[in-house]
């Protein structure tokens, strides 16, 4: 009974995920967009969360919602979107790519039901403490190479966006301060 | 649960990410899409990781992993679209084609 | 407790090199001056170590010893090592050099005091001491080739030192360029060396001349005239001898320390160092004699109607030189060192009191001098016993060593080469006097100039007064009694021709005859100068007026540098025309053909690159479709590896 | 067949019990809000030396109740050119991450709705996860101020989630577990976390003053310049879930971590035998916490957003990220005892204090002299 509610709720998940997927690449406007990738994101966190990962649902959320949906927000609020007409949202290339697309998926698609034997067995009172110790014994050091790179990509992002400084000062207070010609 | 219905899932997703990046123009929507076929090949992972069930958690370390070349994309990617706006006011990637041969 | 002063003998040109390399980099920003006291101290070390080996291989006995640093290049049986060969002749060198360079890096710090380029000129005057010491020191000929380049480039770099002025950079492009042609017989004399023997070490080298001679005579005398070829470039003979007096435009320590006393006698040196090749030679033996007798003339000739003091000593170095190779060519290379140790002390000394005097006067002409006599006495003294030592006057050092080389012509049956040497003798005390006396003597012709006239500061005198030491001594100290003195015990285990021989006891009834007669020539010589132009009876004026067309001639330096520049240079011109003419039409248009076609087919693929990120993307998919699909075929079986 | 309780069947009892908890709890935030503004109103008067509200009911009592029917009541009020679909679904998005954080607050050993193993890293993901309503609120509403402030409030919260976890972080170090109810079983004795470390404690409280947008942190809404930031074009019963529910649910979830890591949570005397007293303990340390939290409101002005950005960048998340280095470090070189970290962590709260004033001061200076040399520079260029 359990395992048709599990089904039930894959099957929900499974279809929130490729119709919102579907819904970030057709939507029209960019924050809707934006707004179906972070429901994507919440219906993976769901997923993990089938197979037993609940703290790699919880850093999805963390992460993907948190924090990487909030950046694309405000990229597209300091980008101000055109309104045009909804063909023009797409590229030229469009027909070719699509096709490419769904010649590239069926292959693997068709592989991937090849695991149709396989079971997903979820571990025993949760993945927090296996998780932990993977990181911090045995990738201990990509760990670290991870953080240099999160702060290299923080620098990187600050010198890109960081515009020169105006050598001009700010002109409210002086004009009152200087007198009238 | 069958590991081959997860499988299919993380593929489908991928491939609307590729179609994403492919089709879209904007550069924003653009990197949602990459971000959607990273967040695909996290649910392989997971799945796969757990095939055997107990056999550590390396499949889902690659996934920490994955969330932290994520952020710092979306970061510089970020970035990147925001200086090329500035330098040409637009966010379509195929009218910034400077580099044409 | 013993030190093994051999050993450091590294040393002595790699502090000089350091020296140059602080100043060259700290130079210009922090030391100023201060790189003139650190190049002399540098080579205040240099010289006392230099001397210190000298004794250390007197003491040995002469034993040869190679002291390795590190292999340099190793191929195959090719093995060059950066070594210095330690051996009598090598040690007197490094005495020599060392020693007189550390007294001109002093005068130096007086002469150059007020100009604005003094931290190059102490970058590159010791990095010249540390080419030329590897020159010397040098145990094979591909080392001996850096420092000969070494030298060559620092003197390009010192001639033109004052590069804003026209002449300077002038001489200094004409004296690399002449050098390059003695360099390329170098080059070709040390290919040819390695074809032959298979090595380029000295020592493994002269142990297989003898064989050698025997079935390929021609090579020897080939690889004789080749490097002979080299030596003509660097110490200004026949027919490339016209660089170094337009080399006088350098700074006059860099004329007396590498245009008289040291990188120009680098070829005699080679030719000395290479004495078991030329013995074997045959008649290049006879060439190097008579292009040292005759440039000995010629320049001599030139000499007596200079009126730049530079340029007169210019001609006399190169007379000098002419000398030493004669002396060579006779079969007297021991003589030629002599000459060489004796003609280092006095010729500086020389070019250091004209310096002196220019430093006092700022003035090169001696017609506008006269009467400095009173005010610079040292600077006069110094000067006229120098004056004396190249007129060989006995007992002052250029009589022992000239003697000995024109004797040595007599004796080996060149009694025509022997004339030569006695004329130019004559001419030489007939110059050196007129030289004397237009500069010190007589009245002073340029009132301001003789005003502001001043003695030298002690920095520059005290280098004068032991080089004159130096040039009344050396000769007694090294060459007496003649033809078997110190130097020639010292040397005959080294650079006599037959080595190991005990030399034949000397004649000395021949050589006092001798002796007596070149006294008599360079007597006549100093008594019609003194006639001519301190009793003005014949008045010179009227000699140069009857001479008519000779006096044009030696005036224009026999036309040399016009024939230069018109028939030769002109040639080269249109050799060189032609081969340009081929390079930029047919080489070049290969190669611009190819770029056409580059091109043609870039700008047809250029296409493909529509700047569009969505292509590459697309691109990119279609790669990875690509991949599934191969992956997938030997996955599934279908395909086959 | 499987039977769950009540007979019915268990998928049946699943969904039943989903409701009920949903019902309870929303019943739980509706009340404790309506009784938190209340007391917010009562205790600020008493702070200004007011009165309050006193006409609705005794006391008062009722006038939050009419204020939240008067919103129920009121007409769904729309401005032109809104993103009609985002301008409905932000209240919601703010309101479900603040609903499903409760499921994990241990409030009683007999009363927690899940005791998951990774409790707390559920409730910073919730908490993270309401910037997403407020940037989608204010960027819906079609208009500058709330705009401006939506884009404000991510910047904020995005900030102060680091230090906050940070010090959460610490406080895990010690406890050792993510579980609400384990972290809560460690602290038996009156010795809670609060004595060992009382930096972190300080430092989220700080952070949480700033996650919850409360005084002095309340830029996003900040009256005198944004008008009421992302809530300007929200009115009625949206507004009313916006602000009162959600910031007060926040309010109550905040101190409930806090209660939980640093009080104790629901330990006291008594609780050992008698389980089900444990909600008092828990509800009097939540509701002291409160106090304080409204305590600040009343006594602090309102920073300026560069202030605000510049104090957690180059203030607070360097000392958090000192305090667990140093806190981590101390517990592998004594692993037995926790004395070394607790003197540690209150000497660093007291050099925190200290230097706080100091380094204030100077950084006042610094930004002063810049300024006179601009405008220096400025005249001279002018």
């Amino acid at each position: 009974m359990l395992d048709f509610l599990g089904l039930v709720v894959f099957a929900i998940f499974t279809i929130m995920i490729v119709g919102a997927g579907l819904g970030v690449v057709l939507a029209n406007r960019v924050t809707t967009s934006a707004l179906l990738m972070a429901f994507t994101f919440l219906n993976m966190a769901g997923m993990f969360v089938l197979l037993g990962a609940e703290t790699i649902a919880a850093f999805q959320v963390l992460i993907y919602v948190g924090a990487i949906t909030v950046l694309i927000l405000y990229g597209v609020m300091f980008t101000p979107q055109t309104p045009r007409a909804y063909g023009l949202f797409f590229q030229k290339q469009t027909p070719w790519g699509a096709v490419l697309a769904a010649l590239a998926a069926l292959p693997v698609i068709v592989v991937a039901f090849s695991f149709h034997d396989a079971k997903t067995v979820a571990p025993p009172g949760g993945d927090l403490n296996a998780l932990a110790i993977a990181v911090f014994n045995s990738f201990a050091f990509p760990f670290e190479v991870a953080s240099v790179l999160l702060l290299a990509a923080m620098v990187g992002a600050i010198v890109l966006v960081k515009r020169e400084s105006p050598a001009a000062p700010p002109a409210a207070p002086l004009r009152r301060s200087e007198p009238p010609r | 649960m069958p590991l081959a219905a997860f499988i299919a899932v993380s593929a489908a997703l991928f491939f609307i990410g590729v179609a994403g990046v492919l089709v879209r123009r904007n550069a924003v929507v653009i990197l949602m899409s990459v971000e959607l076929m990273l967040n695909a090949t996290n649910l392989a992972f997971v799945a796969f990781s757990r095939r055997l069930g107990v056999a550590g958690e390396r499949g889902s370390v690659f996934v920490v992993f994955i969330f932290v070349v994520a952020a710092a994309e979306v970061a510089v990617g970020l970035a990147i679209i925001l200086a090329a706006y500035r330098n040409r006011p637009t966010v379509d990637v195929d009218q910034l084609d400077e580099m044409k041969g | 407790m013993s030190v093994d002063v051999v050993g450091l003998v590294w040393l002595v040109p790699g502090i000089p090199l350091a020296a140059a390399i602080v100043n060259g980099l700290f130079g210009r920003r922090w030391l100023h001056r201060t790189t003139g006291v650190i190049a002399s101290v540098a080579l205040g070390l240099s010289a006392a170590l230099g001397l210190a080996i000298f004794f250390a291989v007197l003491a040995s006995g002469g034993q040869p010893r190679v002291v390795t640093l590190y292999e340099w290049i190793g191929v195959g049986d090719f093995r060059v090592d950066t070594a210095a060969l330690v051996d009598p002749l090598s040690a007197t060198m490094v005495a020599v050099v060392a020693g007189i360079s550390f007294l001109i890096h002093i005068f130096s710090i007086g002469y150059m005091e007020h100009d604005r380029g003094i931290h190059r000129f102490f970058t590159w005057l010791p990095l010249f001491v540390f080419f030329m010491l590897t020159l010397v020191l040098a145990d094979n000929y591909l080392l001996m080739f850096v420092g000969w380049e070494g030298v060559g480039l620092c003197s390009y770099l010192l001639i033109g030192f004052w590069f804003e002025k026209p002449a300077p950079y002038t001489a200094a492009n004409k004296a690399f360029w002449m050098n390059r042609i003695g360099d390329w017989g170098f080059t070709i004399g040390t290919i040819l060396t390695f074809l032959t023997f298979g090595s380029l070490n000295f020592h493994e080298v002269f142990d297989k001349v003898a064989g050698v001679a025997q079935t390929q005579p021609l090579t020897i005398t080939f690889i004789a005239l080749a490097f002979f070829l080299g030596a003509t470039g660097k110490s200004a003979q026949l027919p490339l001898y016209s660089w170094l007096p337009d080399a006088m435009e350098g700074p006059t320590p860099v004329s007396a320390l590498i245009h008289a006393a040291t990188m120009v006698t680098a070829g005699v040196y080679l030719v000395a160092r290479s004495t078991p090749i030329f013995a074997d030679a045959g008649s290049a033996l006879v060439v190097v004699g008579i292009v040292g007798a005759v440039t000995a003339l010629f320049a001599a000739t030139i000499a007596l109607v200079q009126v730049d003091i530079k340029r007169v000593l210019a001609y006399s170095t190169v007379s000098q030189l002419g000398y030493m190779f004669l002396a060579c060519g006779v079969g007297a290379p021991i003589a030629a060192i002599f000459h060489l140790a004796t003609h280092a002390f006095f010729k500086a000394l020389l070019f250091l009191g004209s310096g002196s005097v220019i430093h006092a006067t700022e003035e090169q002409d001696m017609r506008r001098m006269g009467g400095l006599r009173r005010k610079m006495p040292i600077t006069y003294w110094t000067f006229l016993l120098a004056g004396g030592a190249l007129a060989a006057i006995p007992p002052l050092a250029g009589f022992w060593s000239k003697d000995e080389i024109v004797g040595a012509a007599f004796t080996s049956g060149h009694q025509i080469l022997w004339s030569v040497g006695i004329g130019t003798g004559l001419l030489t005390a007939f110059y050196t006097t007129r030289m004397i006396y237009l500069t010190f003597h007589g009245e002073p012709r340029d009132h301001h100039l003789y005003d502001h006239a001043h003695e030298s500061p002690p920095v520059m005198t005290v280098p004068l007064m032991l080089l004159a030491a130096g040039a009344v001594l050396a000769g007694l100290v090294l060459g007496f009694p003649p033809d078997a003195g110190f130097i020639h015990r010292f040397l005959a285990g080294v650079v006599s021709a037959e080595a190991g021989q005990q030399p034949e006891a000397p004649n000395y009834v021949l050589i006092a005859v001798l002796a007596a007669v070149a006294v008599v020539a360079a007597l006549i010589g100093i008594g019609i100068g003194y006639a001519m132009y301190a009793r003005r009876r014949p008045d010179p004026a009227a000699v140069s007026r009857a001479a008519g067309p000779i006096y044009t001639l030696l005036v224009n330096k026999y036309f040399v540098d016009e024939l230069y520049d018109h028939r030769i240079i002109d040639g080269g011109r249109a050799l060189f025309g032609a081969a340009w003419a081929f390079d930029a039409h047919i080489i070049d248009g290969i190669v611009d053909r190819l770029a056409w076609l580059t091109a043609l087919i870039g700008s047809g693929l250029r296409r493909v690159q529509t700047g569009v990120v969505g292509n590459y993307a697309l691109s990119i998919a279609a790669g990875l479709l690509v991949l599934i699909v191969v992956y997938g075929g030997y996955a599934t079986g279908m395909l086959h590896r | 067949m499987p039977v769950g309780p009540f007979g019915l069947d268990p998928l049946l009892w699943a969904i039943v019990r989903l409701l009920i908890a949903v019902v309870l709890v929303v019943a739980l935030i509706l009340n404790s809000s309506l009784l938190l503004i209340y007391l917010e109103r009562k205790i600020q008067a008493v702070m200004q030396d007011r009165i309050g509200p006193y006409h609705t009911g005794p006391f008062g009592l009722l006038q939050t109740f009419a204020d939240a029917l008067k919103l129920i009541a009121k007409e769904d009020v729309r401005a032109g050119h809104t993103d009609v679909a985002f301008f409905i679904a932000a209240p919601a998005l703010v309101f479900t991450p603040m609903l499903a954080s409760y499921v994990v607050l241990p409030f009683a050993p007999p009363l927690v709705g899940a005791d998951l193993n990774i409790g707390l890293l559920y409730l910073a993901t919730l908490g993270s996860m309401g910037v997403l309503g407020i940037v989608i609120a204010g960027w819906a509403s079609n208009n500058k101020y709330a705009l401006v402030g939506g884009l404000r409030s991510a910047g904020q919260l995005i900030s102060y989630e680091v230090p906050g976890i940070l010090s959460l972080v610490t406080a895990v170090l010690v406890v050792g577990s993510l579980s609400m109810v384990k972290i809560t079983e460690t602290q038996t004795g009156p010795l809670v976390n609060l004595f060992v470390l009382p930096l972190a404690f300080a430092t989220y409280l700080v952070s949480s003053l700033a996650e919850t947008n409360r005084t002095p942190f309340d830029l996003p809404e900040a009256e005198s310049e944004l008008v009421a930031g992302y809530l300007t074009e929200y009115s009625g019963m949206r507004w009313g879930t916006m602000l009162a529910l959600t910031e007060y649910g926040n309010v109550v979830v905040v101190c409930s971590i806090m209660t939980t890591l640093w009080l104790g949570g629901w330990n006291g005397p008594g609780v050992a035998a008698l389980p089900i007293l444990g909600v008092v303990w828990f509800t009097l340390k939540v509701y002291a916490l409160i106090l304080v939290f409204m305590w600040v409101r009343a006594t602090l002005p309102r920073l300026r957003i560069d202030q605000l950005m510049s104090f957690c960048w180059k203030i607070l998340i360097p000392t958090t990220l000192l305090n667990l280095a140093v806190t981590a470090v101390l517990l592998i070189a004594f692993p037995s005892t926790l004395v070394p970290v607790a003197i540690a962590n209150w000497i660093l709260l007291v050099a925190f204090i200290v230097l706080l004033p100091v380094v204030q001061q100077r950084r006042l200076r610094q930004l002063r002299k810049t300024l006179r040399a601009r405008t220096a520079a400025a005249g001279v260029a002018s």
